[in-house]
């Protein structure tokens, strides 16, 4: 029974702003905590500079009775503990928007770029945290207690968020943490916010316990439970949470992580560990990609198994660290010097994430090739809730592995046997009888060096036709929407929230659209070209400059004519209102016309 | 028995010192019983890269330059093999050269020899980190590989042996697996190997060499009197041969694995363990 | 006037074999030496393999009157220092061949696999070699008296060639040979091969000096005169020539060549060089490219200007180290993280090599951009007599670079100012009031670094732009043969010699066929797909497995219809009869048909 | 004057210990003189890494660990700049800890200032290679870059500074500055330099640093005296400072280049010598 007048908080978009170090990201952790409990979905999303302390960065929220797996352009509350961080995301407010500023230097200035109508409510924040506690940082805490009131939570609610965001710092953080709550009580007080007279009501349909997780540790988790053993990586942003994350709970798993001196040494210490027989994983980015490409194709030559994470971010070069982008796919599909196999899975969300690490480690292990998980900075860092994982639904397939007795009962042992499929037998070192060379030079199916040009075309051959053999293994793409749509999306990694939602808004204008989600790159599968042919206006959308999945398609046989290009590449997310947009405009619509 | 691989011959010069090395290493398993199934060598690219191709082991071929990253990593994923890296000093101190600063710093439980030639044999006599100056234009002041290995305090076994001394150079290649196989770490031998075709230094070296292990008071526990008598030799234009270095320190595997578990490479992981520590991961992301 | 009966020797075709060590290619290159000056063009190849002594191994040579940049299918002489190594090379014999062999541990067997009529000539080399000179290498110079009585040289001839080969190792090795020669004559008067009686009659038509070069020489020497003046490499097989060239000759020209302790540093080293201001080059093959990917993307992104040779061998991986491939193709068009602008120049001869390096070097420096001269180890290893080059005819180019009074005259320098080009004018370091940041991370401007969207918009489109503006200035395809001819071939580097045979082959058959030289690959002139449209069969020849330029020029428009790959990955050369076959089996033609 | 760019404000949390790098850097250089438009400033990748943004001076922002390779390619296109090269210990010692080998073996013309701080600031606080054991889990012993600079036999100038004493700071810049002017070659200097966000190691440092300047019968023109010194403070837990080795070699670019030339980059190249040089190099295809 709904008999409340106060808007339904279904879709609450937040925007929290300061100065690197200010700790916005701590404050929409927290209420991304506190929704989530009360049943909402959510999804955070960060803006940050490659620099530790200052510069205007900002996380955003959003909190919806559903999946959404992006921001809103509607951002309906912003925090701004830095009153400079305002006219840099003003933009994204609207006349119904509502302004939280620290107000401890004065009142806001003009110079804002704030939408007629937003309401503005100064708070001295900044202030009150070095009056009562000594340090600038309580802000944070002192701020919250005003948000919640704000949004309607009541203080018990936040209380608990406290106590469980700060009890495992101490007794004495998570006190300090609950004075300055109780500061900032007082404060929401003065400014007219008092327990009970939030703006919205809280709206939850789903009542399930939610995952909170991020792209990269979805895909470190994956690997754990698929098995996966060993990791060495290098820090890179935004990789590093992957390792980090495998640092903790890889050696409860029976595994071991080792940070290594450059990705060189992360990619052959991985190497020195799959040749053992351990699963194993590393993960970088475009920097790191670049560096590993000596090892990559080694793996290839070698016929070594391995999952590589390319959680790609702005470049070239060291581009801007923290910012999203898509740009590595060429990389990823065509580098490498000489020809050999390899695959890249490209998921769309956190479950996926988990899900394609497991299928990445059975095909590399089964077929001997490199496998990249192909992520970017958006779905490796943004936090989404996600119905908790089914376990049991996780199959280890290691393909052909011997142990000692099935290689006691072989006539004659080959590393590099020729088969059916391309792989061969694999006897771990270790296993008595099963002594075999690896090595990336040509060799015989002993693994001795060769240069026979007979030999040499079998081997080839023998490398080529994995790809052939695990085709029917790879992950087709799933088709979101209606299927007969005339309108369609293709687009991977953190594109796949935005279009999901540009599909929702079209529709309720009456267009009808649908979205081929792919899955695996490389290689491309046939149901990709079959796509491009099969719809008349498909929308590729990514984060490039040079449209490398779009041109991946058509050099595949996809059908140019249908194909338009989004591209974004300025480390800005999209917003799926953009996505519409460009379909409108592109059909000759007007807004007006439609809906 | 399952055939395997034959070991090939190997493709060495007429009188190349890499001969020693293989032979050496060879009697050194086979006196230490370390059977074919539980050696794995990992060789670096270079003439003397191909030394695991000519006995009968677990045989890999890195990429040039990556022995030491390639066996850190095979020894933490299945310390029970005896894993022994080699290849030449192009490899190991030119392309590998920060790799080899960072075994040392990590001391993993492996072998590691180098055939030190003073050249690039394999792409035809170039001057490698250990060439006079002077050797084929080079300007540079040679590496003294042992010194650098002093320097870094991780290090626990630093020998150096002469392939024209097949005696020692048994005696310090058994030391060295010895070591390793005690727990005691990396160990690292250098082997002056003369490269007769680009760099024939057999008649040099014979002279100048010098036997440490035969030097009365000779510590090889100090490490910066070894460091002191290195840089005296040096002076003096003499090769520092025999157990330069030997120094204590827990093996990088003996503390970077979890003890409650085989080793990574030995798990059966083909049931996930989804009641156990899988859910316990899966409910921290739920909290 | 010519009224002998010998034949006339227009093309001879010689293989000499043996174990690596033997000094085949030693012989193989008197022999050219001795032809060159005759008159006759030649062709030098080589099998080798990667070890340095043992294993058996071959130099062939051609020697043409015209230009023919490949060995013949026929071998009219095979020189056999080894036995073994008969039956490795006899299938390229035929019944008019003649054989010379090492008879020291008794005449040939059976199993040689010669065919019908081959004429044997068994010569105790080596046993009269450690006779008369203790060492085995001297079977070399014996030999070649018994090739030059048998090919129709004098004595006199034979002995300036060894003053002039010999004569620089010093008195003693000179006297040395030369008294092996006079062995070798005795021999062969021994064997019916007087003085006079040669088989052949060498016809010359062309007297002027050629010059005998190899491609590796040909851009080391194109990129010292173009005014490279900094080089820093690595050994790899097979670009190191390109380093040894240079070691040699740039410090006559100035310059200064540092070999690194490896790819990476060479690499930077060279972009360090490059900063300066400098003409930069390094050189490398396919494990060295990879390793180079993160410096190439910075390249791109900090617009440093830098040639970058990939000399290509057999890979992936190690791969066959001294073995001819074409298969980084994608690795150069593709590789490197994030987008950026890069030219990929792919020569055909010798000549060439020259040319477009000094293209490379003035397109490098003027768009601020790395340029690959893509060669293989075929182009870059073989030797051929060119014309002497023009050195009057090149131009250098370098674009926007200031002095210091061109400076002083500017209100603001900033190092990314945007133009129309995209290219920004380069004050070198040292050029008072030109002080400007240049950097990998995405900047403004002045090269401060910066992640303003905008900022970041334009500097994309500045560096993509570059791609647009230098495409008047980048070599179009060559159309050789017949324009109107309904068969036609694309093929770079190594091809280039076969395809033209092939296309006089195929004339003297009555079939006519067309050359499109594609010397752009990166980014991909209009004129390929246009031709691929025009010509109803296409072969386009590479070496590779995946046929990575077909699918290049397909990415790009080009007609897959028409379009037929012939690939070759084994190690071996093509030879042109090999293309022929391919043309008249895919038009199902049988051999008696035509002609 | 051309207008250029504006040095801007450091990145830098407050407190970190490179702002006195900074400071030291730009007073050094404006006390020897050194022209704004003669500084070559190349930074890694890091916190560190942007110190060339905040100072006149030709700047470039390296990869991540190849400070020491570019500068060395600056140094000998054009010996006449004042080339610097700064970054950190990750950027300097893991990644680029091959380099840094090759480096001292060269001895270019180079000053290099490591700001060693035992943790990746700008990742977020990993381990480096001079984090102690302990340190983020780190199971490794720390590197001491001073010692493995004196086992290299070209190295010709180490010092160690530390950023909480500025005025030492300030003398061991210029004395490495002065080092390389003087054609001594590459001057390496460490400053110890806090991470007062991941690593606040002002409290430990102020008490366990040690001055060799000040010791009585220090030698620093004695390797081996120095680094058994350096060896013996270790054990003491102690961190040395100031200039702790100094030795004569030439500097890489007074014999790799041809004196009669000007420097590379400021060659006219524009119209090649093609009756000259350039036709020998053709006639000797011709041969
Ligand atoms: C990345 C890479 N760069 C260069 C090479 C070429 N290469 C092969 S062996 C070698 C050096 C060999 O010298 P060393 O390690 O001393 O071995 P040796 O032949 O003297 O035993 C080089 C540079 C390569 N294989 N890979
Ligand atoms: C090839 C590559 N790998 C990793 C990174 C990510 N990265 C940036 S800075 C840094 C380490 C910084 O540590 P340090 O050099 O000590 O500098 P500090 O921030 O401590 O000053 C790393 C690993 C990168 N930029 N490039
Ligand atoms: S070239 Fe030198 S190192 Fe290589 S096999 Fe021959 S002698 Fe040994
Ligand atoms: S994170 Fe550490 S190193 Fe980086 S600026 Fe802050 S204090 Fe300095
Ligand atoms: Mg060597
Ligand atoms: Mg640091």
């Amino acid at each position: 029974m709904n008999n409340s007048t106060k808007p339904r908080l279904e879709d609450l978009n937040v925007i929290v702003a300061g100065q690197g170090g200010d700790g916005s990201l701590t404050v929409v952790n927290i209420l991304a905590d506190v929704l989530r409990t009360s049943g909402l979905r959510v999804y955070t999303e960060r803006d940050v500079l490659s620099r530790i302390k200052g510069g205007i960065t900002a996380a955003t929220l959003r909190a919806y009775n559903g999946e959404r797996l992006c921001i809103s352009s509607h951002i309906d509350l912003m925090v701004a503990f830095d009153q400079a961080a305002i006219p840099k995301y003003a933009f994204r407010l609207n006349a119904k928007s509502i302004v939280i500023y620290d107000s401890s230097n004065g009142e806001l200035t003009a110079e804002s770029k704030l939408p007629e109508g937003v309401r503005l409510i100064g708070v001295p924040l900044s202030r009150y945290a070095v009056k009562n506690f000594r340090r600038d940082i309580y802000k944070n805490s002192i701020s919250f207690a005003v948000i919640g009131r704000l949004i309607g939570l009541d203080d018990g609610q936040m209380k608990i968020a406290f106590d469980k965001r700060f009890g495992r710092r101490g007794a004495q953080a998570l006190k300090y943490n609950l004075d300055a709550l109780n500061v900032g009580c007082t404060l929401a007080d003065d400014a007219g916010l008092t327990i009970g007279e939030g703006l919205f009501e809280i709206v939850a349909t789903d009542s399930k316990a939610h995952m909170l997780i991020t792209g990269n540790e979805a895909v470190a988790f994956g690997f754990a439970v698929a098995g996966g053993r060993f990791f060495a990586g290098y820090p890179i942003t935004p990789s590093t949470d992957v390792m980090e994350w495998l640092v903790k709970w890889l050696p409860k798993f029976g595994g071991v992580v080792k940070q290594a001196e450059d990705e060189l040494s992360a990619i052959n210490m991985a190497i020195g560990a799959a040749i053992t027989g351990t699963r194993t994983m590393t993960a970088t980015c475009g920097p790191g990609i670049a560096l590993m490409q000596e090892g990559i194709g080694q793996l290839g030559m070698a016929e070594i198994p391995m999952v590589i994470v390319d959680a790609q971010r702005s470049g070239p070069s060291t581009g801007m660290p923290t910012k999203p982008e898509q740009s590595d796919i060429n990389l990823l599909c065509y580098g490498g010097a000489g020809d050999f196999p390899r695959v890249v899975l490209a998921p769309g969300n956190p479950a996926e994430c988990f899900h394609l690490t497991v299928t990445a480690c059975n095909i590399a292990e089964k077929y001997q090739v490199p496998v990249f998980m192909c992520l970017d900075q958006g779905l490796s860092q943004n936090t989404a809730t996600v119905d908790p994982i089914d376990l049991s639904s996780v199959v280890i397939d290691r393909g052909g592995r011997l142990d000692a007795e099935q290689v006691s009962k072989l006539e004659v042992y080959k590393r590099y046997l020729h088969t059916d499929s391309g792989a061969s037998d694999f006897a771990p070192p270790g296993t008595p009888g099963g002594m075999g060379l690896v090595t990336g030079n040509e060799h015989d199916e002993f693994g001795l060096v060769s240069t026979d040009p007979i030999n040499r075309n079998k081997m080839v051959a023998k490398r080529q036709h994995k790809m052939v053999s695990m085709k029917p293994e790879l992950p087709l793409a799933i088709n979101h929407g209606v299927e007969t749509a005339d309108i369609g999306f293709i687009g991977v990694g953190m594109c796949y929230g935005v279009i999901l939602e540009a599909i929702d808004l079209l529709a309720q204008k009456g267009i009808l659209a649908q979205y081929h989600q792919v899955r695996t790159l490389w290689p491309m599968l046939d149901d990709t070209p079959a796509f491009t042919k099969r719809c008349p206006n498909i929308f590729v959308v990514e984060y490039n400059a040079t449209a490398q999945l779009a041109k991946l398609i058509i050099a595949h046989g996809g059908e140019e004519e249908n194909i338009n290009n989004i591209l974004r590449y300025d480390g800005i997310p999209m917003q799926a209102q953009d996505l519409v947009n460009s379909v409108i405009s592109k059909l000759n619509l007007k807004e007006d016309e439609v809906a | 028995m399952t055939k395997t691989f034959t070991p090939s011959r190997p493709i060495w010069c007429a009188g190349c010192g890499d001969f020693g090395v293989l032979q050496a290493l060879v009697s050194a398993l086979e006196e230490l019983k370390i059977p074919p199934h539980e050696r794995m060598v990992v060789a670096g690219i270079g003439c003397s890269g191909s030394l695991q191709n000519n006995l009968s082991c677990y045989g890999y071929h890195t990429l040039h330059g990556r022995v030491l990253p390639t066996v850190t990593g095979s020894k933490l994923a299945n310390p029970e093999l005896t894993v022994v890296g080699v290849g030449g000093d192009g490899d190991g101190y030119a392309i590998g050269g920060g790799h080899l600063v960072h075994a040392f710093k990590r001391n993993p439980g492996v072998t590691y020899i180098v055939m030190n030639n003073g050249t690039y044999g394999l792409t035809k006599g170039q001057a490698s980190p250990t060439a006079p100056t002077g050797y084929q234009d080079n300007l540079e002041e040679d590496l003294d590989p042992v010194m650098l290995g002093l320097s870094i305090p991780g290090s626990t076994f630093l020998a150096r042996a002469y392939s024209g001394q097949p005696a020692q150079l048994l005696d310090l290649t058994l030391a060295a697996l010895k070591h390793t196989a005690e727990g005691g770490g990396m160990s690292y031998l250098e082997v002056l190997s003369p490269c007769v075709t680009y760099n024939d230094t057999y008649r040099d070296w014979r002279t100048s060499v010098y036997d440490v292990d035969a030097e009365e008071g000779y510590d090889p526990t100090n490490r910066a009197a070894a460091f002191t008598r290195m840089q005296e030799l040096r002076e003096e234009k003499r090769l520092p041969l025999g157990l330069i270095f030997k120094g204590q320190r827990h093996a990088l595997e003996s503390v970077a694995l979890n003890k409650d578990f085989p080793a990574p490479a030995l798990q059966d992981i083909g049931r996930p363990d989804i009641s156990g520590v899988c859910n316990d991961a899966l409910q921290s992301f739920i909290r």
